[in-house]
């Protein structure tokens, strides 16, 4: 069954990666970037247990944890002029 | 009760992958940033609260579950969060939903007639 | 008996898709990304080396007898650290650029010189 | 594989780069997937984390979109053909992967993994190597990132004035106004990240983890902080020119643990020569090195952080008062 | 102490690094890196003295035995190098003071001084190690301040020069770590000594051979040799002067050293030459580059660009006794690599004490300064003839080994091309002798003064080493020629 959900959750990092390239807007990707980093942290906690050495999960709050920070960052820094522009170009 | 507990975790787990799933097809298959936003933000965090407890279920001792739980919690706070934050940003720089331009065109196109 | 490379294979092939952005494009910021690609793989390819069939990482627990080779890791903590401190300096050196001859393309920095010679 | 191909066609930066985050979180999944925990550790928080990071600020100064090149790469992709040839050519001779009879696994590595528990008395072979059998490299690394620093510091940092500052203030308020949630949820998190940050730090004997990414991990918190309450606060909060101390502290840490060592007639970085007993001494010896890199790391990432962000809102002021 | 010679080599100017940012004054900065540049000095005169009287020195770093831990193994090879490095660092940085006021703004002097001694612990610490992951970690030490110190020069082409050097030094540096990637997996062991015991049993092996080109390929881009050499001219040119005479005298001589170690120590001679076409290859990789180089540096406006043109067509040089490989040709080379050090950093110090009176290095600006500045000038001159070969002066000295090398071996033209090449060098030091003392002053420059001082002594202490060592040869030659046999003792 663990493996089974990690199937599941490979496939669905696969989606969020052609979102990300594929993706017409720049928030298309941070959301799949998102998405990518969320599947990420359950990826591997269940590696850890498919492999037996559940301690492993310390990893995954990492994950979590910069998921979280460059999400905020990638956001933050989105707002600048530069980007703007070449935003309202494209429409 | 042992097997009690692996069925639930099986439950949980399968029920979380489902929804992972979902979530994926929603993220490719919707047509704007909106409600791909909608699918991605609904399904991920209960998703990842299902198949961490279905991990909990498996393994219930100690630091592990502390861990999981952790990580829940904070998948609880973050989730949410950021995509709070990615979705006022996008009101916030003039992203039009593409729903409402299609509502609209069709109202224009059938007013002009 | 082949597939027993595949994975180095696949190695390889990325680190030239690294090396290909490296050298072929003009673009300062993307030339970095090209790099750091180029040196992840450098890094998969010293991580697959030390993996042994049926090993668990090389952390000492009861119970278990075969473990991946730790050396490996060891340098690639080291070379992760470089990579990300040649990255830092190579992209301040890519907004002083940008700021001393307002572009950050090679060919137009290259005819922005020809100029000042 | 497909992420890598998809770079190299985007001309969009901003896209690459996000995609370059996402070819930093695979490669970490990847890592576990072939049990190196402790490279993964790093390759997540330093590839998908504060690499990305800074690349964006660096676009946000220097542009977003890539021209197209007019040359026909010809050249490029011979070079690249011969070179990935001659690997594959190389690989063929290979030991095949995953056998534990290669030769990798056979001359060197097996005294780490059978012995290191009696001469380091540390559980997590990977540490015990960084930070003993390889403690050299390591100091090597740390050197490595301090350069780094000052690197950065050479290039970017611009001489600041107090009526700048207050510029800047203004300009943070009004980004960060709407910024409300966020920022609660923030100050929930941080002491929570700084937390695990220490615990990462004194858990690397035993689990993945140790001094490099635990500072990480502390300069991802004040990253968060400053993003989310302005430059100018943070600075206010951290002292620049005390950071570089910092900096120096930490390499100086390290150094002098192996200077002690040459002071009690061993050879340097000898942590036997700590204590009586060898267990012990190299128990102390590693904890000191690796709150070395600690502080070397956290206070340069910061550093390097500060001064591209620094950089960027001197650029901002300069367009405002040009405008 | 004294056994502990060989990390305290490395430990001093990498320790001091960093307690350079606890002083705050320009001057004390400097006062303290020229001191522990200066302790680095003394102490490869030691580590010299020992080794030619007791023979390889090897220390255990961490106390692990040598295959598990990294050592340091020091031989005469290894001695040498880290003489020169250090010497010339120290004499390079007593200018340093002076000429830095005028090129570098005075907030970064501090960040310049600990650059300045992060790239010299590298350079010293590649030469000493004898672990081949340890040097990928001390060369990105030394390149990474290398970047950052080039990117300190006033021009802004200084950046991009630093930029190309980045991309170019990193590529090489990963190159050379997937070559040490594939020896690893190979053998199992990082240790050189043990690699090279190692390396023969699998040494028929299509993944050696890889191995073997990857890191020879990234040596030669740190190298600048000749198809790779395109980042070295722009990188010297627009460097701080000061950074410019310190690594044209250093950088280089690090990557054949490296070359040396690599061909002769780790891999066998046997191996490396005949696996490869390398020798051929070498040969006339070497020659074309004297050619290219010097007809390059001819038609040269600046003079910092002559140079470093110079320098490409003099690595030529030491590439041609490297592929010669007998005892001869290694010595020409070593001595070859001492001497270029010299005379390097004499005319690129000379060239700094140029741009601190004038500003500037281009030739026309050159016109008159014979007389106004007839010490420095007189430098330059004698640096020149060095570098073309003339007899008194240690260019004699090398070029006469090398000469003396190909007879040997019989290979008559390549003979006859470098004497050609000297011919070459005479015509382009012949511009600058010209610029400065056949040409009247510029109008409204006649009153510029002789360099101060703090120019003049380290430059004439160069001037006179040049000459001394060009005179007396024993002490050189018998360096190197013990050297050149000791490599070829360890692997006949």
């Amino acid at each position: 069954m663990l493996i089974a959900a990690t199937i599941a959750i490979l496939v669905v990092m696969i989606m969020a990666i052609l979102r990300a390239i594929t993706g017409p807007t720049l928030y298309d990707r941070i959301l799949a970037v998102n998405m990518f980093g969320t599947k990420t942290v359950l990826l591997i906690s269940l590696l850890g247990f498919v492999m037996g050495r559940p301690e492993f999960l310390d990893i995954a709050i990492v994950y979590a944890l910069i998921n979280f920070i460059s999400v905020i960052g990638v956001l933050h820094y989105s707002d600048a002029k530069v980007f703007k522009a070449s935003e309202q170009q494209k429409k | 009760m042992g097997s009690l507990m692996e069925i639930a975790s099986v439950v949980f787990l399968v029920i979380g992958s489902f929804l992972c799933v979902s979530g994926g097809v929603g993220i490719l298959r919707f047509p704007d940033f909106y409600t791909r936003m909608h699918a991605v933000g609904v399904t991920e965090t209960l998703a990842t609260a299902m198949i961490l407890i279905g991990l909990m279920l498996q393994n219930p001792d100690g630091l592990v579950l502390l861990k999981l739980i952790i990580i829940l919690l904070m998948t609880l706070f973050i989730s949410p969060t950021a995509s709070h934050a990615l979705a006022s940003a996008a009101v916030h720089n003039n992203l039009i939903p593409e729903l409402d331009n299609k509502a609209e065109s069709e109202k224009e196109s059938s007013s002009n007639p | 008996m082949i597939l027993g490379l595949y994975n180095y294979w696949i190695v390889v092939v990325l680190m030239m898709v690294g090396f290909y952005i490296v050298i072929a494009h003009g673009n300062l910021i993307k030339k970095i990304v090209g790099l750091t690609i180029f040196q992840t793989s450098v890094f998969i390819f010293y991580i697959s080396m030390a993996k042994v069939d049926g090993g668990t990482a090389p952390i000492l627990a009861e119970g278990i007898t075969q473990y991946s080779n730790p050396l490996p890791h060891v340098l690639i903590l080291t070379a992760i650290v470089v990579g990300i401190a040649t990255t830092a300096l190579g992209l301040a050196l890519a907004v002083r650029i940008k700021e001393a001859y307002g572009s950050i393309e090679e060919e137009e920095i290259q005819t922005k010189d020809n100029l000042d010679c | 594989m497909a992420v890598a191909f998809a770079i190299v066609r985007m001309k969009d930066l901003f896209a690459v780069i996000m995609l370059s985050g996402i070819y930093g979180l695979l490669s970490a999944s990847f890592f576990v997937a072939m049990d190196a925990v402790d490279v993964a550790f790093t390759e997540a928080s330093v590839g998908a984390g504060i690499s990305t990071l800074l690349m964006l600020v660096a676009i946000t100064m220097t542009g977003r979109t890539e021209n197209p090149s007019r040359h026909k790469p010809l050249l490029a992709l011979a070079v690249v053909f011969v070179t990935g040839s001659l690997l594959i050519y190389g690989t063929l001779d290979m030991p095949y992967f995953g056998l534990a009879t290669d030769p990798v696994h056979q001359h060197v590595a097996p005294r780490y993994i059978n012995d290191s528990m009696q001469e380091v008395g540390v559980p997590n072979i990977v540490t015990s190597v960084l930070a003993s059998y390889r403690g050299f490299d390591t100091f090597g690394e740390v050197v490595v990132i301090f350069t780094a620093g000052m690197g950065v510091l050479a290039l970017l940092s611009v001489v600041r004035k107090p009526k700048d500052m207050a510029e800047i203030d203004l300009i943070n308020k009004s980004m960060h106004e709407e910024h409300l949630i966020l920022r609660i949820v923030a100050k929930i998190m941080i002491p929570f990240i700084l937390l695990f940050a220490l615990y990462v730090q004194f858990h690397g004997d035993f689990g993945p983890g140790g001094g490099f990414q635990a500072g990480v991990i502390f300069a991802a918190a004040i990253i968060l902080y400053s993003m989310l309450f302005g430059m100018s606060t943070a600075r206010k909060v951290i002292n620049q020119s005390y950071i570089q101390l910092f900096a120096a502290i930490g390499v100086l840490l390290y150094g002098s643990v192996g200077v002690i060592s040459l002071l009690n007639g061993k050879n340097f970085l000898d942590y036997n020569a700590l204590s009586a007993d060898p267990v012990a001494g190299q128990h102390l010896g590693i904890l000191l090195v690796e709150l070395g890199v600690g502080f070397t790391v956290t206070s340069v990432m910061v550093i390097i952080f500060f001064n591209f962000a620094g950089r960027r809102n001197d650029q901002q002021n300069k367009e405002n008062n040009d405008l | 102490m004294l056994a502990h010679l060989p990390i305290l080599q490395v430990i001093v100017p990498l320790m001091a690094a960093p307690l350079c940012l606890f002083l705050t004054r320009s001057r004390l900065v400097w006062l303290f890196a020229l001191i522990a540049s200066g302790a680095a000095f003394l102490i490869s005169v030691l580590l010299l003295q020992q080794v030619m009287a007791s023979g390889t020195i090897i220390y255990e770093l961490g106390g692990w035995d040598a295959p598990w831990g990294i050592e340091y193994r020091i031989d005469q090879l290894n001695a040498l190098l880290l003489l020169i490095i250090s010497a010339v660092s120290t004499v390079v940085l007593f200018a340093a003071h002076t000429s830095i006021k005028e090129e570098i703004p005075a907030d970064r002097h501090r960040l310049f001084y600990i650059l300045y001694l992060l790239s010299l612990a590298g350079m010293l610490g590649i030469v000493a190690t004898a672990d081949a992951f340890n040097v990928f970690v001390f060369l990105e030490i030394s390149s990474l301040s290398a970047y950052a110190l080039i990117a300190l020069g006033k021009d802004r082409r200084a950046l991009w020069a630093s930029y190309q050097y980045l991309i170019m030094g990193t590529i090489g540096a990963t190159f050379i770590l997937i070559g040490i990637g594939l020896m690893y997996q190979m053998t199992g062991t990082l240790n050189m000594y043990d690699l090279s015991q190692r390396l023969p049993e699998v040494d028929n092996s299509r993944t050696v051979f890889v191995a073997f080109t990857f890191v020879i390929v990234g040596v030669c881009l740190k190298l600048a040799l000749f198809p790779l050499h395109l980042w070295l001219p722009n990188a010297y040119a627009y460097a701080p002067s000061i950074v410019t005479a310190f690594f044209a005298a250093t950088a280089t001589k690090v990557a054949v050293y490296l070359l040396i170690r690599f061909t002769f120590s780790i891999f066998g001679l046997s191996f490396s030459f005949t696996a490869l076409p390398l020798q051929m290859l070498f040969v006339v990789l070497g020659l074309l580059g004297i050619f290219v180089a010097s007809f390059a540096a001819i038609y040269q406006t600046n003079a910092k660009h002559l140079f470093a043109y110079s320098s490409i067509a003099q690595i030529g040089y030491m590439i041609v006794g490297f592929s010669v490989s007998t005892t001869t040709g290694l010595m020409a080379t070593l001595l070859h690599l001492f001497n270029h050090a010299l005379m390097k950093s004499a005319l690129f110090l000379a060239l700094a004490a140029v741009v601190y009176r004038i500003g500037s290095v281009q030739m026309n600006q050159f016109h008159g300064l014979g007389r106004q500045m007839p010490l420095t000038m007189a430098a330059i001159v004698i640096g020149g003839l060095s570098l073309i070969g003339v007899p008194l002066t240690v260019g004699f000295v090398s070029k006469w080994y090398l000469v003396l090398a190909t007879i040997e071996n019989g290979w008559w033209p390549v003979t006859v091309l470098i004497l050609l090449g000297s011919l070459l060098a005479i015509v382009y030091v012949w511009r600058i002798v010209e610029a400065a003392y056949f040409k009247p002053a510029i109008v409204g420059r006649e009153n510029i003064k002789e360099a101060p001082m703090s120019f003049l002594v380290p430059i004439w202490t160069l001037v006179i080493a040049n000459i001394y060592f060009g005179i007396d040869t024993r002490l050189s030659v018998q360096v190197a020629q013990s050297a050149a046999q000791s490599l070829f003792g360890v692997n006949p």
